[in-house]
């Protein structure tokens, strides 16, 4: 299926046999197609955010929207990020679909007494009443030196919350599919993008669609290593695994695409086979989602794990400025392979 | 403290003078009055049983703060948006709630407004446009913006009111909900009840002066302040606010002074425990909301005695049926504590 | 030791070999005589938090402090979380010691954004030149129905943000030794406390001490299991291991004290030694600490774990008000016991 | 847009009446224009760096703006404390920071003033009051706020300065910033440096009108509204506000109209982006506030153009000098990722 596909590069994209009617956009197109096509169907459906309808369009994002739909549906607002979170609570118990837009994460933690008091828990604290469909669209991934405010990926603090669900696409196929997904959910989603993989190439088809919210895929087979990767990190992940095939380590990979709802079977079923497993994600290591993950793998009843299990994340502190240090900061494919050679080495 | 709060009619912005009394017709005097009784009487009956410890919900009584309830909602429609806090009772009765529904909840019953979940301080009646309710002080001015956007959006003429306590003009949402209402001349109505506490903290321990409504100006934003304990003085204020926000003129906020009987929660009264002067409580209660209304209709002779007693029998007989109904409404099933955590299209 | 000795009771206490000089205060006692010494030895030292001056002195805890410090150094504040928890920091990095004290671990979402942004990324940011000493006391543990905005546990946040440090303490001795230490410490501390164990007795020195960050303690040796409780569930722990002692099972009790740093080696020690590991914390399951917890057993590069792990959580669910649908959220030490002999039956 | 910004007095409340520029002194005067300068020139050389791509941290330009900061912290002693913000370069420059350590901190290098850790968004200077730097947008209000209260403790005379932008206003820390700071009196003052955008985000889709220091009469802070492209009409504003802070009569709000010349971010103009209307830019670029300050004083025959002129080359002589230290001083060694996360008595 070219829907689960990665492709590592425009190349890799070529070399794939082209099939008929199949169309390639970007992972930013993607997103900003999912918006189009979901302002066009549904005149519930409207963003709001700090900048949406500025001339970068929130890294391309939402580039044009403001102009094809006005200024209301697509609504730049002051910056208050609590009040207006709670506005856009209000908009949605009142039966809109808003779609708040972050340009990074960083700023969510201004929000999280609507999110986390307020949106979580509206539907279950009313008896199930009144659902509260909000989609929040964060961006993580550093640019130029952002440093410790600007840089911050705090999805694992969403997972701990009842009452909302958590993605984080990797493909433009899924960016699509799992943002249209997550506005028809009813609930409050978190949507969790990284901007390093906007420029991600793969097939996305025209017309809208979705993709199940708990259903991951395998982005490759592999018999020896489980790889869970997250977000960009799928990349970093294939990218390793194609350079250990040569090494004779056979490496499948593995993209939840939702962290919550999870796809244990389809991690558990991998590991039982590989017997290794390896988490990497776009966030600090202590108190991540790797923990969770790792949790209900080694829940099973069955002992799966045959060998340690390995996180690969940033380094357990605030990002820094330097390139020197943010060099140190991030993995990389290649930490994910000098990861996987010594757990290979172990056992 | 603050000198006594008086009526006097000081404004950050334009509106037409206050009616007075007589202005009010006597059917509108008089459902003024049945409101506050029943707000009162449906509060001294949780009173009385409360003591027996099987309302296991933590009440916040609004005795002696009637008038700002029953003068509000007046104005409003049945779908009107209204947003209550932790002190819930009056504006759930003020807006139409059947008191069944709020007595199940607080006993925790299946048969409450929100099944059990939410007890005092998170009542849900979307019929009612009371969408729910937070009990994070602040929490709902800009939730109350938000469905204000939403019938803005929609256009249908629907009016949100946001109650908030002085405490709750602490709070940044405050100025977070206030500027953005203004900034979209949203149809809303900020209804600040200042009993000058929140907790056992005196506003003066907590803002620089009494006059929160002086804070409507900073946003263009018409203020008034009013006797909370007047509701001939509340009624025609808080009905040209209504008119203002239907009319797309925009927000405004209403200070109503007022003073809580009770103590901050519970059925007890707190000056003996220290927390407030009993002189204070006292030189309040002398200018009970319900008293001063009763007295200004028997002697204008819109009332007799008769008709009053009746209006109190007619209120009991109706109150203690809402409670027998509550005590003998099943509990919900234990297993539902882990439903509605999520909204489910297909169910 | 008895510093190390948990008491279930009253009459446990008194069974307790009395020693020379030994004194039993309660946790709630322990915390106040901390504040209290640490108000009296270091001038920098201040208490701020909404109605740390009331009557009800936050649950007793700072009972008389402002009568004998004055309203300065013991500081009632408006209700504005983040902008005070903003003030604490500013404070800090001034050389000021603040203890922030919450009533209720709910209102930390509010100012999630001078904690994670600003008091965690301080020392860092400024490049090691000024560290921010600032403790939050959060209390966590329902009252009557308190439901889903007044009863949350939220520890799990803090621990996946670089910078801050986070207590739980279970006994008396613990609750002064580890408050002084983090006032101590010089980073940002999250001190977590469980109302329910506020009565708690135990050995408290008069003196005042500090108990190291990072150093677990073993409440109860034994051989067949690991159960690594938190706060209030050690004592839960403890009454499940006594009464599986009758049934021939052997549990040992691990009592973190403080999650980050975590006394990683005690716990991966006993694991060795039992092969099973129960992690009890109070607190929602997913995406909670114990993920983080089973980790470090599990990256251990020889294999511990002999049998699958389990976690005792509250259900994956906001807080329900109803006692029936309570009864179903909350752990005890049946839960607990129920699970180890599930575990035990199991390999 | 709103009528363009007039230096008109009006405020509050009660502050004496503003110097005429003839009230100032020659050597004032001629401080101030060093200061401009020095701060213009400051930036003209990231400018002409900057596309080289090895100055690695994003950099927020105040070249329009510089006669705020230099007409402020002309009041300022050593040892009082600023907060700036995002636009940190002129508010550091003009409290006396050397240009080396800025240059080298935003060349990443160990040598910088946060040892690379920071870059350009989060400068600190303790020895100079600047204790760090938030770049969230309204943080420093409540940190100043913060400082201040730790001076008024302590007694030590120190006056606290929060420089922000009219979107800081926008966050509802502005107001619990305002309202605690005027609720005791702290020695602070707010400096709105309103420049009429947020990012791309006019003002007038962010707040219902342009006059922010309207807001302080809801706080009972006196608030001026300033030209902030004139030092003549600021420094004897802001002279009397840091002096009624220091007399201990409480917090002062001047907000002071500029605009800025560059992109919200780098070294770019963004007019031809869109951002802005040139002619707008066109207009401010004419009261430049460098030539406004210098012509007035060639006028006044308080300087002669050679005066100008060997400023200019002492000022490039030591800019160019800290350049080239900056650009010589190694990078830290990449261990120190991981240092300075958690502050260590010990060390
Ligand atoms: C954000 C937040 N902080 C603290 C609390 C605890 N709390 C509940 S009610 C209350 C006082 C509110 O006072 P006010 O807004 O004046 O309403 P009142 O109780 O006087 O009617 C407080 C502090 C809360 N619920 N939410
Ligand atoms: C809480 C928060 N939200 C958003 C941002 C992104 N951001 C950085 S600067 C800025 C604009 C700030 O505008 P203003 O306060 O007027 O300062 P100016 O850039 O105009 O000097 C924004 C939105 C941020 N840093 N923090
Ligand atoms: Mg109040
Ligand atoms: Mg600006």
């Amino acid at each position: 299926m070219p829907w689960t596909k990665v492709f590592l590069s425009e190349e890799d994209l070529s070399q794939f046999p082209a099939q008929e009617g199949l169309r390639s956009l970007t992972f930013v197109q993607a997103l900003r197609e999912a918006q189009e096509q979901l302002l066009e169907q549904d005149p519930r459906v409207f963003l709001l955010g700090e900048g949406v309808d500025d001339p970068g369009g929130i890294f391309g994002s939402t580039l044009g929207l403001a102009e094809k739909f006005g200024s209301e549906r697509v609504m730049d607002i002051p910056i208050a990020e609590n009040g207006l979170t709670g506005v856009a609570v209000g908009a949605a118990v009142a039966g809109l679909r808003p779609i708040f837009v972050h340009m990074r994460m960083d700023f969510l933690p201004m929000c999280m007494d609507q999110i986390v008091n307020h949106a979580a828990k509206w539907y279950y604290m009313s008896g199930g009443a009144v659902p509260c469909p909000l989609v929040i669209r964060s961006i993580i991934g550093r640019g130029w030196g952002s440093a410790a405010q600007h840089s911050q990926a705090l999805h694992a603090l969403f997972l701990h919350i009842p009452g909302l669900k958590l993605a984080l696409p990797s493909t433009p196929y899924d960016a699509k599919g799992l943002l249209m997904a997550a506005v028809a959910d009813g609930n409050p989603v978190m949507f969790v993008e990284h901007r390093w993989i906007y420029g991600s190439v793969g097939y996305v088809p025209t017309e809208p669609y979705t993709v199940p919210f708990g259903q991951g895929v395998v982005r490759r087979p592999g018999r020896d290593v489980t790889v869970v990767a997250l977000s960009q990190m799928v990349y970093e992940a294939m990218k390793a695994a194609r350079e250990l095939d040569a090494e004779g380590i056979s490496v499948e990979v593995i993209d939840p695409r939702t962290v919550k709802p999870l796809d244990e079977d389809l991690v558990c079923t991998s590991v039982k086979k590989t017997g290794r497993l390896v988490i990497a994600d776009v966030a600090c290591k202590t108190g991540g989602v790797g923990g969770e993950i790792a949790c209900r793998v080694v829940e099973r009843d069955e002992v799966l794990l045959k060998a340690p299990l390995r996180r690969v994340n940033f380094a357990d502190a605030p990002t820094p400025c330097s390139p020197v240090l943010e060099e140190a900061y991030y993995p990389s494919s290649a930490t994910i392979k000098e990861t996987i050679k010594e757990l290979c080495r172990k056992s | 403290m603050w000198p006594k709060p008086s009526g006097s009619f000081i404004g950050g912005g334009k509106i037409g003078p206050q009616s007075p009394s007589g202005a009010l017709s006597p059917a509108v005097l008089k459902d003024l009055l049945s409101t506050m009784v029943l707000i009162r009487r449906f509060e001294e009956k949780i009173i009385e049983v409360y003591g027996r410890q099987d309302m296991k919900s933590p009440v916040h009584l609004c005795i002696g703060e009637e008038a700002v309830a029953a003068g509000v909602c007046a104005h409003l429609r049945r779908e009107d948006y209204i947003f209550t806090n932790h002190r819930s009772h009056g504006h759930c009765l003020a807006k139409g709630m059947d008191p069944r529904f709020l007595y199940a909840e607080f006993y925790g019953r299946v048969t409450g407004c929100c099944r059990g979940k939410g007890g005092s301080m998170h009542p849900a009646a979307p019929e009612l446009g009371i969408l729910g309710t937070s009990a994070i002080v602040g929490g709902g001015l800009a939730l109350a913006a938000g469905t204000a956007l939403a019938a803005q959006r929609q256009g249908d003429g629907r009016v949100s009111v946001a109650f908030f306590g002085d405490g709750g003009a602490d709070e940044g949402t405050f100025h977070e909900a206030l500027n953005f209402a203004s900034l979209k001349k949203l149809p809303v109505v900020f209804v600040c009840e200042n009993n000058f506490y929140a907790t056992n903290s005196p506003l003066s321990a907590r803002q620089p002066h009494p006059d929160i409504y002086k804070r409507g100006a900073g946003y263009d934003i018409p203020a008034l302040l009013l006797d909370g304990n007047d509701a001939v003085d509340i009624y025609p204020a808080a009905g040209e606010a209504v008119a203002r926000a239907r009319r797309g003129e925009g927000p405004t906020l209403l200070e109503c002074r007022t003073y809580r009987w009770k103590g901050h929660v519970g059925p007890d009264c707190d000056t003996e425990k220290g927390c407030r002067p009993k002189e204070e409580l006292l030189s309040w209660m002398e200018k009970c909301p319900l008293e001063l209304l009763k007295t200004r209709l028997l002697q204008e002779g819109i009332i007799d005695p008769a008709w009053y007693d009746d209006l109190v029998r007619e209120t009991d007989r109706e109150l203690d049926a809402a409670l027998k109904f509550a005590q003998e409404s099943p509990f919900p099933d234990p297993a539902e504590v882990t439903k509605h955590v999520y909204f489910d299209q297909d169910t």
